[in-house]
This record gives structure tokens, C-alpha cells and sequence, in this order.
């Protein structure tokens, strides 16, 4: 039983932390996802010079070899600082699934790229009509002579519009709900029949729907095995989930702290707000929400060796749906105890609670999780 | 105890709904759902059924009241929803008109209440000042006395639409003795007068309808002061009541309720409808049952304001569980919406061009939402008042 | 639209309050439970002389004629004593069994006994695997020359251990899930082969199971048709169920005043806790918990001049789910707020609570009634 | 960061298996579970684990601790609720006994500590006063010096298993000047002592395990003050964070949840197991997670004690959260059990014979259960500790 860092992980941690405290302010970020790219480049290239793109890649493919620690310690001080940068989207996703999903020259050149800072990604995998269900696929990738033919509509590409390659799961057997049946393909954004809708997320981040009409892939532009892609992208997602809950629970622990602040500087009636016994107690439950995310998070970190296994995913599905009950509790008391201010776009509170509230909502809601956790813990 | 209704209230609701038909409110609707056309659409919403006689019916018939029963106005509200049609803006008609006819004189109802049954003059409220909130006896907003005028200085906030506003009606110090509550003013305020400025505060959902509104010696005649000086705080407080009751929004809550199970059976999850799934239905029936106790809890307030009971501190109930239903049916909605519940249908693209009709509209609906606890008096502030008024704690 | 009562009815309600309030002590309470009989004989004539015996029966039945509001302002009374009394179980379940489903001599005898305060009555309608299934009745009534035999075993028979006659659900017919083929047969508490084993509640109310062997029942026994029994048992215990919540009521509002009342007197560092932010706010939900009880209460009456219509049993299961919900809540807090004076037996707060869970648990609890609701509100 | 077992913790794995085994924990919990014979199987059970060296695992080995690790008590708690063996009574082992080797003296430690690990001294904790409540610190209990005694005066409630005692650790008012912290002192007193006098409390859940001590003119060695006159308020502070940790009862937690899960597959409802319940799913797996996160949070705090960090206000979190997690595992467990959790099992007839297994055990868990948000100081009371010391408000 061992809950403390190795000295590379607390050098990790420290020099994340010292860049989103002094480096980072929330002015920069403001600019920065204001921006086309809803990113900075030269932010994402210090990033690469930092070594941070290379954190979860094998030693063997130029990464840092880094383990679910490392990701959540990262990810942590990203949501703190409310960092706009596609981590998600070029690293651990479509990084990912590369580092898995393919082999050879193509893998090492993707990776190089993507660990260098100069090549951005995104996975095409969610649908319209599917909602959280990651098997239900319409898109079709049809055989031809020399490979595939794709078409159909993905929806919300994380990174889309800014992305040089894009992954996109499509249906090469199987009926639309079936969880066999589905390959991944790795397409350049500039492929004929590709067709980007750009638009973006309230928390500023750009995605995008893609239309494929008839597009023509050859077979090397598989990534993993034929007809058993969902797998790989489970797998991809597991890995990336304590990530993502690390980031939102870095969101999290900023609006507590913020609001404690802001309560203990803020008067009213005379004396600071921060001392109404209601106020204390409503910021206890902030704080113990953030206490709580941290165990279920070092719990299914403490799992992560064990990939797959029941044990695992129950740890990543409490994480998820406490993640998403409690951060959107403490999204609203955020607000709720900035009182007028917290509503307005001025303050940073709000642009926290959105970006919570999108992290929340990808790979499924906490309802979603819940159903899915029942699933093993309570069979029928 | 019954809520059957008289073959009079069917009559009645017969002509509300004959009225719906033919001025078309949804008409009105479409330029208040645009920013660019709201106030325009507000207006002349306002106007129709200023001549149908139906734009003030709370009012005394005397000062051009419909003289509805309670019942009626709750048919109204139904049908109302049931239209689509909108809801008159509060700041005129359900707040300061009422305070003008209670207290203020025969000139300034002859002057101000014509303007603001015909819609002639928006109005908009200025109580919070900027440091004070919920805590309006702190206001700090002075008005000095200069010979047959007061010279008013400070800062309003959170003041809605006063980018529109023809008037503000204002709290202000005129004493700075004695208690907080004390030496407060109610003051009627052309907004063309030198010395204001608006400036406009953007909310976390993008849009633009809260201001700051500053006062730089800013000259208002003595004769815009309602009833007394000193006694701003009496008249403010007596129409806070009826603020608070207006704010539970039943009416508008059973239709979100109605549309939010209308796109849970066209919204899928795995191939099957979201109406389907068990966590939504728990959610739904939940919001249901808590609206459904909030609706006859209004209705009893009503009823009770009928036969001339104050609605008092009950009215407090009323906004804080009115306000805590409206965001539990914008989070429910915004989360069927799943991811695209965060997205933002820009100026390029509509909502429905990006794939789906409800996400971006979840998404304002709830940010916007979460000014309805803290306005009008936090929904801590409210259980505060209950304590002490009602409870005796 | 009027929530007004007639003169007649606040006489009843007068009444009912004067009796609580002036001759009926938590201390007399506790004795009367005490009893064997779980209440006091004299105390049911006394209320036999004061008509409350009559309220829910036809006037052409020697009733009182008496509406939904008029059992409502009783019931709540009721509650507010925290009165030991059999009136649920004799009056609103046996006794309108017998009104709707006999005739003729057996009805005026019965009912007559009933008003009189002479005849004790329980109805058997529970069965241990049916949970909250109303339909769910495995207890057989098989044909025979003279009329049937019926078999099985009935659970938790409200005055069952001091019922006189007992009206007891059969399946005449059917598969046990069934809706259909069940009937209803009243029997004498000393038919040859009906065996009870007598226990109580945690309320202290005395209850029964009920064991059949081979009881023989003529077919004059049968109350209502044969194989209908199910709608007619259904239709008792919705005319029951808005007294069953009023009472409720009356026990959430006598713990809610009862709580204010301690806190304004405990002092505790130095000050009144009820002077404390948090337990005041916590009190308003339980006032305003009551609030919603009573509005719920006068949705449910003003609708049960439309027995059986889709708006009338929306409107009894939303309060059968927040009279549940509102009520385990108000219960805790009152005991939390009491401190450990709350969980002792001296104190009347436990014996409140542990009637109001006894309440809540009866006919469905909340969790069931808002599934029921659900099928209703969200039709798939 | 990794919760990987080494060799080490599975073989101290296999000893404690092996252990209950042979212990057959089950004959004592029979035992306990009977009020009657309560006091024989905590008795008998306690000196099962004496002799194994198990009954103080976190004393110092010097004085008869175990010397486990974090992991280790970790997993034999895991274990000893698996094989349902009772745990040890806490007022001796896991209260007064750490105050006393660390603040007692060498006599002290010879005369009480051997009583307390080999189970033949039964305390029990003084400190609630009636009237004072989580306000400890308003203690109004009066010890008088009177030479080489003090006289006591006053009355302990809530003193849980009382009647059984033969100590009592007490916080009693040795100087009555000061802030009210201040002048306390912490005192083992004789049961037997004449002027001792024990009222037994009834519990909502009809079972007598609380009482009332009253102390009339109790006279009491100076011999039996622990540490300094006047120190007692730091000694037991000390203590309390100790208490909480144990309060939140993780691993009973864990095997109440998954007794439920084994009850729900077979109450059935209209023929259906109630596993298959959606609201049941629903609540049962909302407590789950709840419950998987304060493991981890018992681990992290139980990790940092083990590196000599206090566990300070993070215990008032494990205390908070470990009861509310009760209280929602006895209300579905009673909720489970329908009509049935009202049940009381009597004399004639056990809960078997009534057709009901747990119901009646529901009803009592979740009666008594209602005091573990109250006593231990009071969750309301933990929640302006963490603000207070934890987040500075």
C-alpha cells in the first residue's frame, strides 16, 4: 500500500504545477482558446520541449515510458489551470490509438510527429444517433479492390478542425449495434469525400462533424485489426479516462479553492460571507467532493496494471460517475456562492464549470457509468 | 375544496384560447428568440394584448386591471404556455406599476401607468449595487437634495435589459443615519438624463441582458420620488412578495417538462429511445412529482392572495423551490443532449445544421438558469426570511 | 379553484384537534399501544360517539357521507396525536370493502357493527414473496360443491390480531401474477383452518399473519364478483391512500414544530441551536417538506371525484412519492436535530418517525410509486 | 502509487485466515448478537485475540502492540469481516488505552494497560453531559480536590454498555476559571466506587446499550488523573481524531453491501428478484461508489498516519462520509425488506417464523444507526472542524 510519487514523478508534477502557476494566467487562456486553433502552437511546442506530449508513449516508440501516475499528476495541474491544449485529443487518443494500432515506419513516423509537437490528431468515433454508446456505428466502410470505400457522418471530433490526421471508426460487418464489426481508419484531413463541419464546445474548444461520401482508403490505412477496432478504442478510452478525471478534478479543486477565497474577501451584511455557517458547510461538501474524486482516482490508477480486468473497470466507472455527479455539484455551488458574479463571463469561475461540464459529458455521463457499473456489480 | 372549473372559467378559457389563435404570439416569439429583434418582439406582444385588455390583469380594474379571479389567471397562464406565447417583462407591469398605483400620487400615475400598459416605456429595476447583493439595505446609491431635485451618485448592477430602458426605478440613500433599512428612496429615473451610463455585462451563456448602470450627478426631480422619503425600503419590500411568487414560473416549468419528454423519445441511446432509460425516467418522474407539488403550492398562494391574505413569506417557498425545479429540468435536458449539450451553434451554422435541435438552446437555458437562485434575493436569503418570519428561529 | 372548507368540515376538523390537542397525551399513547389490543376500547366508542366512525360511508349506510377532504382533516389530526387506533385498518380498508363489495343484510349488519364501534375488521391482501405486487397472490380458493377451500398464507394484517372478520384475497382464477382471478371472501376470525400468529410493527401496532388450511367458504362469503376482486381491493386503497398521506402529514408537521420547538430551547455553546444557519435552513426544507406534502394532498382530493382516471392516480402516486421521500427525510432530521435525546425511546420523536416509516412502507413506498408513475407519465 | 500486495502481506494473508479458522469467530458473534450474552462473546472473543497478540495491533510493541503495517491492518480488517468475526470494543483498546501509555505514567501504564489487552476490564467513555452534547467543552461534571482525592460530582449520558463496566474514563472540571477548554481533567474511575449510580436509556431500537452515570460525591485517588491537572480537554482531543477514523467502519460497510446485494436477488416483487429493480440498481450502486471512495480515503489517511502525518480534520471527512454511508446502506436495507422492515420480532416467535429474515435486524440497524451521525461528535459539528481548521473559514 503506497500512495507516494517517485522523484521523476514529483519533478512531473512540480514543473506542471510552476508552469500553470506562473507562466499560464487566465487572461493567456482566455486569448489562447480564443484563437482559431482554440490552442496556442508555440504553448504546444513547449509542451514537446517539456517532454509532456511524450508522457504516455512506450520508451521503445521515443516516449517517456509514463505510467497512469504520471498522466493523472499532468492532468491535475492542466484542469487547475484550465490549460486549453488538445492533450486529450492528439496524445491520448489518437496517439494512442497509433502507439497501439499500428506498426513499422508508419507508427514510428506518426508518433515522432506527435511527440514532437508537429502533427495534431483526432478520433472520429462518436455518431448522432448513438449517444453514449461507443458500438453503434453507422458509417460503413465497404470493401473494394484496393481496400475500402467509407461512408457516413461522425460527430464532435475532438481537435477536428485542427487536426492533420483523423482516426475514424466505421462498420466493415455487423449490424449498427453490434459490438464486432467495427475497424478504425487513419485518414488525412485533406482525403477527397472528406467533408469538415467546424464549430465548437462552450468550452471553447473547436470540434468537428465529418461527412465521408464514398471515401477511398487502401488496407495500410487500418489502424489494428479488421472488424475488431472497438476493442483498441475501448482500451484507448479506458486509459485516457483517469486522465480526464484527473484534469476535472484539477477543475474541481480550483473552484473550491476559488470560492473559499472569494467568500472569506466577499462581505455582505456586515461580515464576510465566508463566515455564514450554510456557506462553510455547502464548501465542506466542495472540499470533501474533491477529497473523494482523489480516492476513486488513485484507486483506479492503483488498478490501471490491470487492464480490463472486472476490477478495473468498476474503479473507472465509480470514478466516472462520481466525477460527474460531484463536479457538477461543485460546478453549480461554484456559481452559486460567487452569487451574481458567478454567472458572469468576466470571472473565470464559469469558464471552469464549462470545461467540467464537457469532460463530464464525454465517454458518458455519470448516469451512463452508473447503468454500466451495475451491469457488473449487480447481475441479473 | 374542489378545481373544477365553472362553465364561467370555460367560457373564459374559450376566449383565451380563441385570443392565442388569432394574434398569433408565435410570431412575437420568433423575434424575442433573436437578441437583434427581442426588444421589438417584446413590444409588440405587449401592445396586442394591451388592447385585448389583458396586459395588466392583476392591476384594479380602476388603472386598467382585467379583474380576473384566480382561477382565470391561472387558465391564462396554461393557455399561455400551451401557445407559446410570451410572458410580459416584469419590470413595468408586475413591479413598478403596482408600487405606482399603491404609493405613488395622482400625477405620477397619470404620467407613468398609460406608458407602461402600452408598452411606450421599458422599464428596468435598479436595487443591487455592485458589493451589496442579496444584502439591498447596504445599497450605497446617495441622493442628495438640490433645491427641487435630488442629485443621485453610485452604481446599479445586474440590471436587466437596461440597454432597452426608457426608466429605471431606483432604491436610493437619502439618510445615512439611523439603520441600514432607514433613509432609503424610491426614485423614478429617465434614463436620458445626463449622467447615466450603461455598461453591459456578458453571462457565462454568451448573451448579453445584464448591465451596470452608473450615476454621475445624475439630476432627478423631487417629484419622481414615490410616497415618502425614507420610506423606499416599505414600498420595495411589499413588492418583493410578489416578485418572488412570479418567479416560480409553474406555468413555463410544465411545459419544459412536456417538451423535455417529447425529445426523450426521439433522442437515442444504443438504438433506443432515451424515454427508454431508467436513469432518465427516475430523473423525469422526479422533476415531475416536485412540479406537480409546486403547482397546487402556487395555486393555494393564489388562492390565498385572492381572498386578501398577503402572500407573504410563503411566497419565499414559492421562488426558492420554483427556481431549484427550473435548473433540475435545464440539467436534465442538457445532459440528454450528451456531449452536444456543450456545444455552441455559431454564426456560420444553426443548431440543427450541426446535427442536433436542442443542445445549443440546453446549454443557454441552463447557463442562464443558474442566475435564478442567486436573483431576487438568493435562495439562501430566502430560507433565511422563512426562518425567521414563519419558523420564529 | 377553491381550497376552502365547508362549516361542516371545520367542525370535524375542530373536532379532531380538540380531541389531540386537550384529551389524547403522547403518555396516554404509549399506554394505549401498550395494550394487547394495541389500542383502547373505550377510546374507539368514544369516537364511534363522535361519528368519526361514519365519515367515509354513504349516508343511505348510515354513514356520514362524508368526502375525500373530510377523511383528509380526520387523518391529519390522526397524525398530528400520533393516535392508536384501528382506523385505516377497520374503517377505510374493511369497512369500505364491505360497503362496496356486499349487499343487502350482510352489508347493514356489517356496516352498522363498523359504525357502532362493535366490529373490528382486517383486510389479508399481502402475501411474503408479493413484496409490493398487489396482484402478486399465490393463496389458492378452489372450487367445491358448497363454494371454495382456500389455502395459503396472507402476511401483515393490519389489526389482524384483533379483527373480528377478515377479508381475505384468493386466486379463484389465473397464473399468480395476474390481474385477473382474484377474489376477496370475508371470513370469521374462528373459521376451522385459519391459524394467525399475531406480532408488531415497529410503531407498536399489532398485525398478523394468517395461515389457511383448507378453510371452507360459502359462495355468499365472496365480497365483490368472483375473479374481480383485484380492482375493487385497488379502488379501497385508493380512497384510503390521500388519509393514509394526511396522516403522514400530521405526523411530519408534529415533528417539524416539535424540532423548531427543542431548538429554540437547546442551548448549546452558549446560544440556542436553533440560532445556528445551517439547522434553521434545515428546517425550513422541513417545513417547506410539509408545504409539499399539503399541496400534493389537496391535488390528490380535488381529483378523487375521478376515481380511476389517469389524472387522479398521477396525482395519488406523486403524493404516495413525496410523502415517502419528504417524510424519511423529515423523520431523520428530526431525529438528528433532537441530538441523542432523538433516539431515545422517551421521547416522542422516535415513536413519530417510526409510525411515519410504518406509513410510508404501507401500500408501496415511494421508489414503487414512482415507477408506477413513470409507466403513466413516460409511455414507451 | 500502487495497492500491489507483497509476499510478506499474503502470507501475514494466509496467518490471518488461518487464524479464523481455527478461531471460529462465529460462536462468539452468535454470542454477541444476543443481548443476554453480549458481554461473555465480546469477552470471550477478546481473549482469543489477546492470546494470538492480536487485540491492540497499533499499540507501540512495547506495550503488547502488533507492530502491522498499513497494509496489514488493512487487510485483517478485510479478512475479520469476511469470516464475520465481531470486532474488539473500542473504550479500552482503541480509547483510553493509547491515552494512557502516552500520557500516563509508569504505574498507571502497569496497573491498567494488562487489563485492558487481556479483556478482563470492561471501560466505558465519560464525556457527554446531558445538556451539553457535541459542546464537550462545556463540561459541567466537578471534581474537588479533598487531599489525596478528588470528590466527583455530576453525570455522563450516552455512556454506552455502562451496565457492564468496571472503569470509567471520565472528563471531568477541575478549575472553573478560564475559557471553558481549560481546566478539565481526565480521570479513571472505579465503577464500583460508592456514590456511582447507572440509569439505563432505552434506544428507539427497544435495546438498552446507553446510559446515564451520575456521580454523587464519587471519591477518586489523585493517583488516577492522567497527566497534568487541567490538560484533559488536549489529551482527549488527541483522541477523538483516533475515534472517527474507527467510526467510519469501511470494512462492515462493504459486507453490509454485499449481504444486500445477496438479499435482493431473492425478495422478490410481482415474481421478480428485486436485483433486477432499476431504483434498487439505482440506490445500491449510487452507496457502491460512495463506498469505493471512502475505502481510499480511509487507505490515503491511514497511509499518512503510517508516515507519523496526524490524521487530524481529514478524520472528521472519514466520519462524515463513513456514517452517511451507513445510514443509506440501513435505509435501503430496511427499504428492501417493504412492510416487512417494520417487523418486530418478539419472544413467541423468532423473524424466521414471522417469514421474514431480516426485516427486524433492518429495523434495529437502521434505528440505532440514526446515533452514528449524532454521537462521536455530531456530523454538523465535523463540518465547522474541516471549515474551520482545513479550509480557514
Amino acid at each position: 500500500m503506497n500512495f507516494s510519487f517517485t522523484e521523476e514523478q514529483q519533478m512531473l508534477q512540480d514543473s506542471a504545477a510552476r508552469f500553470v502557476g506562473q507562466d499560464y494566467s487566465f487572461d493567456r487562456r482566455q486569448q489562447d482558446v480564443g484563437r482559431t486553433t482554440g490552442f496556442d502552437p508555440e504553448l504546444w511546442q513547449q509542451f514537446a520541449d517539456l517532454g509532456w506530449l511524450a508522457v504516455p508513449f512506450e520508451e521503445e516508440h521515443g516516449g517517456f515510458g509514463g505510467n497512469a501516475t504520471d498522466l493523472m499528476l499532468l492532468m491535475e495541474q492542466m484542469g487547475k489551470g484550465l490549460v486549453a491544449a488538445p492533450y486529450l485529443a492528439t496524445v491520448l487518443l489518437f496517439g494512442k490509438l497509433v502507439e497501439a494500432g499500428t506498426v513499422g515506419d508508419l507508427r514510428d513516423d506518426l508518433l515522432t510527429r506527435v511527440i514532437a509537437g508537429q502533427l495534431q490528431g483526432g478520433v472520429a468515433f462518436m455518431e448522432r444517433q448513438a449517444r453514449y454508446a461507443l458500438a453503434d456505428t453507422s458509417t460503413r466502410a465497404s470493401r473494394t479492390a484496393a481496400g475500402f470505400e467509407l461512408s457516413g457522418e461522425k460527430t464532435l471530433v475532438l481537435n477536428g478542425p485542427v487536426a492533420d490526421k483523423l482516426i475514424v471508426s466505421a462498420r466493415t460487418g455487423g449490424a449498427q449495434q453490434d459490438e464486432a464489426g467495427i475497424s478504425l481508419f487513419l485518414l488525412d484531413r485533406t482525403t477527397p469525400g472528406l467533408e469538415l463541419t467546424d464549430f465548437r464546445l462552450m468550452d471553447g474548444q473547436p470540434v468537428a462533424n465529418l461527412r465521408l461520401t464514398r471515401v477511398q482508403v487502401t488496407a495500410d490505412q487500418l489502424v489494428g485489426p479488421e472488424n475488431d477496432g472497438l476493442a483498441l478504442l475501448q482500451r484507448v478510452i479506458d486509459e485516457a479516462l483517469p486522465g480526464v478525471c484527473a484534469e476535472a478534478l484539477g477543475l474541481m479543486t480550483h473552484l473550491t479553492n476559488t470560492t473559499i477565497e472569494y467568500t472569506r474577501a466577499r462581505k455582505q451584511f456586515g461580515v464576510a460571507i465566508g463566515s455564514f455557517q450554510v456557506l462553510q458547510h455547502r464548501m465542506v461538501d466542495m472540499f470533501t467532493a474533491c477529497e473523494e474524486i482523489r480516492s476513486l482516482l488513485y484507486r483506479a490508477v492503483c488498478s490501471a496494471d490491470k487492464p480490463g480486468t472486472a476490477e478495473h473497470r468498476r474503479n473507472l466507472h465509480a470514478l466516472k460517475v462520481l466525477t460527474g455527479r460531484r463536479g457538477k455539484r461543485v460546478g453549480n455551488e461554484a456559481i452559486q456562492l460567487h452569487g451574481g458574479m458567478g454567472i458572469t463571463d468576466e470571472l473565470d469561475v464559469g469558464h471552469y464549470v464549462k470545461h467540467l461540464m464537457v469532460l463530464n459529458s464525454l465517454f458518458g455521463d455519470a448516469d451512463y457509468h452508473q447503468q454500466q457499473l451495475a451491469t457488473l456489480s449487480l447481475p441479473m | 375544496m374542489d378545481t373544477t372549473l365553472s362553465t364561467t372559467d370555460l367560457e373564459f378559457r374559450d376566449d383565451v384560447r380563441a385570443f392565442f389563435a388569432k394574434a398569433a404570439p408565435e410570431k412575437s416569439q420568433q423575434l424575442i428568440n433573436n437578441p437583434d429583434t427581442y426588444k421589438q418582439g417584446v413590444i409588440q406582444w405587449q401592445k396586442q394584448l394591451f388592447e385585448q385588455g389583458w396586459v395588466a390583469p392583476f392591476w384594479p380594474r380602476e388603472y386598467g386591471g382585467a379583474g380576473w379571479t384566480v382561477t382565470q389567471s391561472y387558465i391564462y397562464e396554461c393557455e399561455r404556455v400551451t401557445a407559446n406565447a410570451p410572458d410580459v417583462v416584469p419590470f413595468g407591469l408586475k413591479m413598478v406599476g403596482p408600487v405606482i398605483y399603491t404609493y405613488g400620487n395622482d400625477e405620477q400615475k397619470a404620467r407613468f401607468l398609460p406608458g407602461i400598459l402600452n408598452g411606450n416605456d421599458w422599464w428596468c429595476q435598479g436595487y443591487s449595487e455592485p458589493g451589496a447583493g442579496s444584502d439591498l439595505a447596504a445599497l450605497k446609491t446617495r441622493a442628495d437634495r438640490d433645491g427641487d431635485d435630488y442629485i443621485v451618485n453610485g452604481s446599479k448592477i445586474w440590471t436587466t435589459y437596461a440597454q432597452y430602458a426608457d426608466w429605471i426605478f431606483c432604491l436610493v440613500r437619502t439618510d445615512h443615519s439611523g439603520r441600514p433599512q432607514q433613509g432609503i428612496s424610491f426614485l423614478l429615473i429617465d434614463m436620458k438624463t445626463p449622467g447615466i451610463t450603461v455598461s453591459p455585462i456578458r453571462s457565462i451563456n454568451g448573451v448579453h441582458s445584464l448591465n451596470e448602470v452608473h450615476f454621475d450627478n445624475v439630476r432627478v426631480p423631487l417629484a419622481n420620488r414615490i410616497g415618502e422619503e425614507g420610506q423606499g425600503w416599505t414600498y420595495a419590500k411589499s413588492l418583493l412578495a410578489h416578485e418572488r411568487t412570479v418567479i416560480a414560473r409553474v406555468a413555463d416549468s410544465k411545459s419544459r417538462l412536456d417538451r423535455l419528454r417529447e425529445l426523450a423519445t426521439r433522442e437515442l441511446q444504443g438504438g433506443r429511445p432515451m424515454i427508454e432509460d431508467e436513469a432518465f425516467r427516475a430523473r423525469f418522474t422526479a422533476i415531475e412529482v416536485d412540479l406537480m407539488a409546486l403547482e397546487y403550492m402556487e395555486l393555494r398562494v393564489l388562492a390565498a392572495m385572492a381572498n386578501n391574505q398577503s402572500p407573504g413569506a410563503e411566497s419565499s417557498l414559492l421562488k426558492i423551490r420554483g427556481t431549484e425545479i427550473q435548473q433540475a429540468l435545464h440539467e436534465l435536458t442538457i445532459e440528454l443532449a450528451g456531449v452536444y449539450g456543450g456545444m455552441i451553434a455559431g454564426d456560420s451554422a444553426t443548431a440543427a445544421d450541426l446535427g442536433h435541435d436542442f443542445g445549443d438552446q440546453a446549454r443557454k437555458d441552463f447557463m442562464y438558469g443558474r442566475a435564478s437562485t442567486i436573483f431576487g434575493g438568493s435562495n439562501e436569503i430566502q430560507k433565511n426570511i422563512i426562518a425567521k418570519r414563519v419558523l420564529g428561529l
